[in-house]
């Protein structure tokens, strides 16, 4: 029995496509890239008439109130994206103990995992929304996408699923979530978006 | 006065005082044996062939703009009978027959170009649904020649044969089709059925139907009502409009398909190539213009215009079939509508009401169809039966299941 | 280098201390930095820039801006050559390299010029009535001739070099144009917050105030514009786009822009585009684009030395450029007189000036002797003389007595027309304003204004003034700043009026009224003679308006001339509507980055990188890469590699990645009713833990997708659908659930994305996923069945979901695990099959065995079958409804005649069988009628040794043992098969359950 | 075009997939007709003016809408979610 766990690596969807380091204009860079790693990520969806009970367990077990628009609803380990009418992502940054949340949902929702369906990139620093202009058909202005807003669209022929965090001192930050099959002609596009302000890549924990 | 290379000589002579115009500019009479609702290709074509085939004569083609104004002037101009179905092969073939003779019976120059319709095909899938084409027209008398990579290679080396995202792998070629000068086509035939005494009346907008006895009879338009024995529809892009006069639902949408031509250039590209791993397809006029064209921008719409997603996908096309055209720039775009029928073909029959007949639903097809349109419209209103290559083309075929999907895109226009 | 001999000592908006090199058809010369091509030329006396279209003519340069229509060169060399640019908007950079294009073999000795001599035949439309004998001469002769004279400027002949990108933009206001108009609106609108984008097409703000000597507020107009534009710049929420050309409106507030990033230099910066493609999104617009200034139809009008006057005032006051040094002034208003004032401030002489007013005003009788020009006052230019270059010109004054002048310049003022035309993209028609006698915008699309020229409010204190009042009413809509009127500046007085002359009759020579597409008067005439006399067949038959210009300064002229013919007013006559884009725009900027691999998202299986490592061979199998098959060192040709995986998998066992396969998560208490209903076969009694194939139809009847569902729990499915059309199949779910049954409690997502999934075939599969397979997990024939479907798990506790279906008619299963373990999972497995002799297949074998099994698949699923022409009708239920099965019954689609799905092996052994052959009977002629179906899938089976095909003909499963001929003429086949059954190997199902 | 979703917001068209007439009902279960099937199917009204008709938004929210658009000016005078209407209103 081949069950010696070394043998089963996991490899996450930026593997062999994008790599820590910097790319693009020299100098300071004007944006910054993380390749976000080993989140836990679940679609959770009711029906109408479902949504009250959900809702009340949500609050339960991790104190957090469905968002019923396009926000995000963000907790100390979790964070819920609306993700559709009735339908959320709930996300944390660790996959332990993710399983056992799931389970206690299902009573409520229809619940699939999908941690390892997506490739996420936090993206920030003074150019990320100009990056995001060249492909993002929404209106990113700060006033138009506030903090904790959420949107589901199309960036370049790849779908994705983008939401904004609090400011850094350099600038807004965002994190996208992209098909985990499209993510090398997702990195495609943004290399060629991000080289004229100059791009610096990390990884990191989602 | 017959045109030719000699009265233009003598015209030249004396300051081309003596042309005459090329058609009559007659007020509508109160009755015709014939009214064609619609002075485009179609609406013309018939009227030419009814007076030249069938000896009916006494007919009036009524436009409610100008001569030419729908979707014969706002094409590609491609002409081609590459079709795969039993449906409609013949009845195309019928047409590329009909535009190589076309010069000589209109004694109009239409600039019909037989430089050749090259499909390319993008994987081993589409190279075998391109044979079951080849081979289809093959049968049915259509010439047809499918091409490898090197061969396409050696015709058309620009292209981006090795870099692509769908690399080339070959072409069917159809060497008979081409192109053709399209507003000509429209002048032409109104001139030659001028010249055989039918009235062509320009902006008389046909307002209603009269309908006696379960039968038509006579139209109001702008100008004034006309009685007629027969009246036939051809105004494609606007059938279910007419048709909703008399009470008729068609299995038709309108919608937007747009084209483009960029600016003047020197010879580039000698064929007419269709790119197989999106929709575009380009050739250049005798201008020097390259003309294109891809998908419909895909909603309902009689607004003769179309927006910027479709737009970006056929310049994106454009580079990833030729990505030397980088710097030519489009020069106009514009829009038609179409009559996107149920299953992508179209229609040429009676309807339920006796007396009005149907010639419709051309999808992206009107501009090459325009000679056999005219030609099967016209034999069917004289004769009341069918042309043998029209039997397909009937209404009733949603209803039978006998229908002529081509791509077998099912019932969504905007799919075909 | 000839030297800047027509360069001013002073004045204009260069820079004088920075020179620039270029070359023009090989020549060097030099220029300033602020120049443009044509200033740079004018500077260096040349003045004959290009051939006209059709009749070769010498031609130079008569505008200053984008409506050029005669001094077109091809720009830079090699693949970054551009065709047909515009010298008067090319901004001059260091090194530039320009060539004039459409003459043989040069600009100043064009053998095609030739034409001009037989040009009385060749009138508007002359090829209509000619080269039609014999009719082959026509494509072999006339055509290529035709084609050769004519086209402009030589395409690049090599891939395009440099990177383009789109860009989506969103504001409250768009202001189109960095005039004085749009200046003040931006001003005025983005003081009080509103987010403002302000395009010009130019390099330098300004428009018309860079090329006139003004005064605004008792200053010269430079210091309010620099002024304004520091202001502006200082705003964070006014966003200024120089070198930014607005060229459409699309529905709701939708403008589509080209930004030149690197076009004023000689290849673009590093990691910078050449030009990006702009969306802009606008809540309102402002367009302040300015005028187009006119010229006038006389015989000679189109000498090189002939230029609107409007443009020689730009020359000067702008480029510190005199465009010639003994000028006439040839004017139909006062505007005109200005450019006579700055030739004469610039140290030029003006010979006379023709003003075709009669009444000789004393003012300008006066301010003529005070510029010490001759005035012709209710004259007019009979004809302007010179080859290459203008000599002179002869004046006809108002008594009918001509004058013969020489002079090197003639300026030509007919007043302007509103650059209007993003208001006519949405078909709105311009309206006729007699007052004006020009166009004027008419219903203006949802969202857009129209301020100062633009709306033919032609003087600088009315562009002021309707900018302040429209930015200001753009903020008020953007409920920033409450209603009311802001100060606008005052300007020095001005004179606008204006008898505007079409055209000069009654003398010999050519006058133009298209100058690129060659159109005369005399062909307008033609056209009203010949019945081509709405607005459309003029231009269409005429080509008036359709060259690169787009008439922007003919169309207007050619409207007249055929008003003048048929009797009629202008408006009677037609509209000039202008379709987009309002300049050219290049092909590059609108396709962005999706050119090349980038074309479309390229999607990549979890086990990609895997497959690469065991050297598979890719293949594009619709968005997605696939492993086609895995070729080992010696192994030549893709048959060898193929039949080795083939016969590997049915010896011992083979895996192949199906991870590209769409899976649909449906939950919920009415999943299975849900099934019943998309699906024709019945799905209730399905227990928990089996999987099914099923079959859905379209509403009309046609099969759209096929796959196996497995019940995960009670209420739980997971859904699979081919790689083709998993997209399609979701959205088709969706529609069903919203829209058909809003009432159903399902809940469905796409898990697709989530797992990694490989079939593991041939009959030690068993055996070999006993190695990966957590031991806890009975997977025995008896306890894991054939169609058994379960959650397992693998490698020590990872969630995976094992099927026991197959492909190939082998044991198989399908073992999915999450993605992140894909490579792992390959390779575990790999190492459990060793002993074996595990092989990986791609999709060929995949095809292969498919095929040997009879599966349907892509080629047979095509959109034109239904499951009773591929044998599958006995799955139709008959007691529930389903999508399609009404449509499904119709009259044709039952007949016993219609092509249906069966095997064929060829006669010959050795022969080999193509997809897309024909079936004709034997005997029969190769012709429509006797076609009786096709081949749709082939394969050789190295099982069998033979090929072997499936295909739809008619009756087929009634014809079993009967042969018929296959072919192919296309690729020369004609091979005899026989009908057989579909399933090749196998037939009993042994292996599938062993 | 935009087309103002109204889970997610104006979006570009390019974001949503057009299917066609939303009036046409499906003739539901196993009473119905082949020839209202036939009408569901291949008719269409296909009107120049207001046109009640089916977008899919299937870059968003996956989420079908009824949009009311002009043919003529493609103007857009309403968008709903189609899910809100209950099944049963046979044709």
């Amino acid at each position: 029995m081949a069950e010696t766990a070394t043998s089963w690596d996991p490899r996450g969807a930026w593997a062999g496509i994008a790599q820590p380091g910097s790319f693009g204009a020299k100098g300071e860079a004007g944006v910054f890239a993380i390749m976000l790693e080993g989140f836990g990520l679940a679609s959770v969806i009711a029906e109408p008439d479902t949504t009250a009970a959900l809702s009340q367990t949500v609050e339960a077990l991790l104190g957090l109130t469905l968002p019923p628009t396009p926000r995000i609803a963000r907790g100390p380990a979790h964070d819920i994206v609306w993700a559709g009418p009735d339908q959320w992502l709930l996300r944390t940054a660790s996959r332990n103990g993710f399983t056992g949340l799931l389970s206690e949902l299902s009573a409520h929702a229809a619940v699939s995992e999908q941690s390892d369906a997506r490739a996420a990139l936090r993206l920030s620093g003074p150019r990320a929304r100009d990056v995001l202009a060249k492909g993002v058909m929404l209106d990113l202005h700060p006033t138009a996408f506030a903090i904790g807003d959420v949107a589901l669209t199309n960036v370049a022929y790849v779908g994705a699923h983008l939401w904004r965090l609090d400011d850094a001192a350099d600038g807004p930050v965002f994190e996208i979530l992209l098909p985990r099959s499209m993510a090398g002609s997702f990195w495609s596009w943004f290399v060629a978006s991000a080289r004229e302000f100059g791009c610096r890549v990390a990884s990191g924990r989602g | 006065m017959r045109y030719s290379v000699f009265s233009l000589l003598a015209q030249a002579l004396q300051g081309h005082k003596g042309w005459t115009p090329a058609w009559r500019d007659p007020a509508p009479k109160p009755e015709y044996d014939v009214i064609i609702i619609g002075g485009g290709g179609h609406g013309l074509a018939t009227a030419h062939y009814l007076a030249s085939r069938h000896d009916i004569t006494n007919v009036a083609v009524l436009e409610k703009g100008y001569l030419g104004s729908g979707n014969v002037g706002r094409n590609t101009t491609i002409i081609r009978s590459n079709y795969l179905l039993p449906g409609n092969t013949p009845f195309y073939e019928l047409s590329m027959k009909l535009w190589e003779g076309l010069e000589e019976d209109l004694n109009y120059n239409a600039m019909v170009s037989q430089r050749g319709v090259i499909n390319l095909y993008h994987s081993d899938a589409q190279r075998d649904a391109f044979a079951r084409r080849g081979n289809a027209m093959r049968l049915a008398g259509v010439d047809a020649e499918l091409l490898g990579r090197e061969q396409i290679r050696a015709m058309l080396p620009y292209l981006d044969h090795d870099n692509a995202r769908f690399p080339i792998h070959g072409g069917l070629l159809q060497r008979r089709g081409g192109s053709a000068r399209h507003d000509a086509v429209a002048w032409g035939y109104a001139r030659a059925a001028d010249s055989r005494g039918v009235d062509m009346i320009q902006n008389c907008e046909v307002t209603g139907i009269t309908v006696a006895g379960g039968r038509a009879v006579g139209v109001e338009t702008s100008r004034g009502p006309i009685r007629a024995k027969k009246i036939a529809m051809a105004v494609a892009g606007n059938s279910s409009r007419v048709a909703a006069m008399v009470g008729l639902r068609l299995p038709i949408e309108s919608h937007v398909l747009q084209a483009f031509v960029s600016e003047g250039l020197k010879p580039v590209i000698d064929t007419v190539v269709t790119f197989g791993a999106g929709h575009f397809y380009i050739s250049q006029s005798d201008k020097g213009g390259l003309v294109f064209g891809g998908d419909i921008d895909g909603y309902n719409s009689y607004a003769q215009r179309g927006n910027l997603p479709v737009i970006e996908d056929v310049m994106e096309s454009a580079m990833a079939l030729w990505p030397g055209l980088g710097r030519v720039r489009m020069l106009r775009h514009w829009g038609g509508v179409m009559d996107m029928s149920m299953d992508g073909s179209p229609i040429i029959d009676f309807t339920p009401i006796d007396g009005l007949y149907l010639n419709s639903g051309w999808c992206y097809g009107g501009f090459k169809a325009t000679p056999a349109s005219g030609f099967c419209f016209a034999h069917l209103i004289a004769t009341g039966q069918p042309h043998p290559v029209a039997t397909a083309y009937r209404l009733d075929r949603f209803a039978t299941g006998r229908l002529i999907d081509e791509k077998g895109a099912g019932a969504q226009p905007n799919l075909h | 280098m000839s030297g800047q001999s027509f360069r001013l000592a002073s004045g204009g908006l260069i820079d004088r201390t920075r020179a620039l090199a270029f070359r023009f058809d090989g020549k060097s010369y030099e220029g300033h930095a602020g120049d443009t091509l044509a200033s740079a030329l004018l500077a260096n006396g040349v003045r004959l820039v290009g051939r006209s279209f059709k009749y070769h003519r010498p031609r130079g340069i008569l505008s200053a801006g984008p409506e050029e229509p005669n001094a077109l060169v091809e720009l830079r060399t090699g693949a970054r050559r551009e065709p047909n640019t515009r010298a008067t908007v090319v901004e001059l950079f260091d090194g530039l390299e320009a060539a004039s294009q459409n003459r043989w073999p040069s600009l100043a000795f064009d053998l095609l010029s030739l034409n001009g001599l037989v040009s009385p035949a060749l009138v508007a439309g002359f090829y209509y009535k000619t080269f039609m004998w014999p009719a082959a001469f026509w494509e072999k002769l006339y055509e290529p001739l035709i084609r050769r004279a004519a086209g402009l400027g030589r395409a690049a002949g090599a891939e395009d070099p440099d990177h383009y990108e789109k860009a989506f933009a969103f504001c409250d206001l768009l202001v189109v144009g960095g005039g004085p108009a749009g200046l003040a609106a931006a001003l005025a609108a983005g003081r009080s917050g509103t987010r403002v984008i302000l395009c010009d097409e130019d390099f330098r703000l300004g428009g018309r105030l860079l090329a006139e000597k003004r005064e605004i507020d008792g200053k010269p107009a430079a210091e309010w514009l620099a002024a304004t534009l520091a202001e502006l710049e200082s705003i964070p929420e006014v966003r200024i786009m120089p070198r930014t050309t607005v060229f459409g409106l699309y529905d709701h507030g939708i403008y589509g822009a080209v930004e030149r990033v690197g076009d004023h230099l000689p290849e673009p910066a590093p990691y910078q585009p050449r030009q990006r493609g702009w969306r802009i999104h606008a809540r309102r617009a402002i367009l302040a684009a300015g005028a187009l200034e006119r010229p006038i139809v006389f015989p000679g009008n189109d000498t090189p030395g002939v230029m609107l006057a409007g443009a020689a005032r730009a020359y000067v006051n702008r480029y510190g450029v005199l465009p010639g040094r003994e000028a006439v002034l040839f004017t139909a208003g006062d505007d005109g007189w200005a450019t006579a004032h700055a030739i004469t401030a610039a140290g030029g002489k003006v010979a006379a000036i023709v003003d075709t007013r009669k009444d000789a005003d004393p003012a300008r009788k006066a301010l003529a002797e005070q510029l010490g020009a001759r005035l012709f006052a209710g004259g007019v230019i009979a004809h302007a003389r010179g080859g290459r270059q203008l000599d002179g010109v002869t004046i006809r004054d108002a008594s009918g007595a001509t004058t013969a002048l020489a002079c090197d310049l003639l300026a030509v003022s007919n007043g302007w027309n509103p650059t209007l035309h993003l208001t006519s993209h949405q078909n709105g028609k311009p309206a006729w304003d007699e007052t004006l006698q020009c166009f004027v915008p008419g219903t203006l699309p949802a969202g857009l204004t129209v301020a100062g020229s633009a709306a033919g409010r032609f003087t600088l204190a009315q562009a002021l003034d309707d900018g302040a009042r429209l930015g200001r009413e753009a903020a008020v809509d953007a409920g920033l700043i409450p209603a009311g009127a802001g100060p606008v500046p005052a300007t020095d007085p001005e004179t606008t009026a204006l008898t505007p002359v079409w055209r000069v009759k009654g003398a010999k020579g050519k006058a133009f009224v298209d100058y690129q597409n060659d159109v005369t008067d005399k062909d307008v005439e033609l056209a009203a003679r010949e019945g081509f006399r709405p607005v459309e067949h003029l231009k269409r038959y005429t080509t008036l308006g359709m060259a690169t210009d787009q008439g922007k300064t003919s169309n207007l002229g050619g409207l007249a001339i055929m008003a003048e013919q048929t009797g009629r007013t202008i408006p009677q006559t037609g509209t000039t509507t202008f379709r987009p884009p309002y300049t050219p725009v290049a092909i590059g900027a609108l396709a962005g980055h999706h050119r090349g691999k980038d074309f479309r998202p390229t999607r990549l299986a979890p086990t990609h990188d895997w497959s690469r490592e065991q050297g598979a061979v890719f293949i594009e199998a619709g968005q997605w890469l696939r492993a086609q098959y895995y070729p080992k060192p010696g192994e030549n040709d893709w048959l060898t590699t193929v039949n080795r995986e083939v016969l590997a998998v049915r010896a011992g066992v083979g895996i192949c990645d199906v991870s590209t396969l769409g899976k649909i998560d449906i939950q919920g208490t009415d999943a299975a009713e849900f099934l019943e209903r998309v699906y024709i076969n019945g799905w209730k009694a399905l227990p928990v833990g089996k999987a099914r194939y099923g079959l859905m139809l379209r509403e009309d009847g046609f099969v759209m997708d096929d796959g196996t569902t497995s019940r995960l729990g009670e209420r739980h499915f997971l859904m699979t659908t081919t790689t083709a059309n998993a997209g399609k199949v979701m959205q088709h779910l969706e529609f069903c659930h919203q829209v058909l049954w809003p009432d159903l409690d399902i809940q469905m997502v796409s898990v697709s994305e989530q797992w990694a999934q490989v079939a593991v075939a041939g009959p030690k599969a068993r055996e070999t996923l006993r190695g990966v397979v957590d031991s806890t997990h009975d997977i025995s024939n008896e306890a894991f069945p054939y169609l058994a479907a379960r959650a397992i798990t693998v490698g020590g506790g990872i969630p995976a979901r094992l099927f026991r279906i197959s492909f190939s008619g082998e044991l198989a299963y399908e073992l999915a695990v999450p993605a992140d373990y894909g490579d792992a999972m390959m390779r575990a497995l790999t190492r459990a099959g060793e002993p074996f002799g595990i092989t990986p297949y791609g999709t060929e074998a995949l095809g292969v065995m498919r095929i040997e099994k009879g599966h349907v698949a892509g080629n047979e699923l095509n959109g034109q079958t239904t499951a009773r022409d591929l044998g599958l009708g006995k799955m139709m239920s008959t007691k529930k409804d389903f999508i399609g099965r009404l449509m499904v019954g119709r009259q044709a689609l039952i007949e016993k005649d219609r092509p249906s799905f069966v095997g064929f092996r060829p006669i010959d052994s050795a022969q080999r069988l193509r997809a897309g052959a024909h079936f004709i009977g034997i005997g029969k002629a190769a012709v429509m009628e006797n076609d009786e179906g096709y081949m749709t899938s082939v394969a050789y089976s190295p099982h069998l040794k033979h090929w072997m095909g499936l295909g739809l003909i008619r009756n087929g499963a009634g014809r079993i043992g009967e042969r018929v001929r296959a072919y192919d003429p296309v690729r020369n086949g004609d091979v005899v098969v026989e009908i057989c059954s579909p399933v090749f190997v196998d037939p009993e199902g042994t292996h599938l359950h062993g | 075009m935009r087309i103002n979703c109204p889970h997610c917001g104006a979006r570009d068209a390019q974001e949503f997939t057009y299917l066609g007439a939303a009036d046409p009902q499906r003739p539901d279960g196993l009473a119905a007709t082949e020839a209202a099937m036939t009408d569901y199917v291949y008719m269409r009204d296909n009107p120049a003016g207001p046109h009640r008709e089916l977008w899919y938004h299937g870059a968003g929210c996956h989420s079908w809408l009824i949009v009311t658009r002009d043919t003529r000016t493609h103007a857009i005078a309403l968008v709903e979610p189609a899910k809100t209407r209950k099944a049963g209103a046979a044709a």
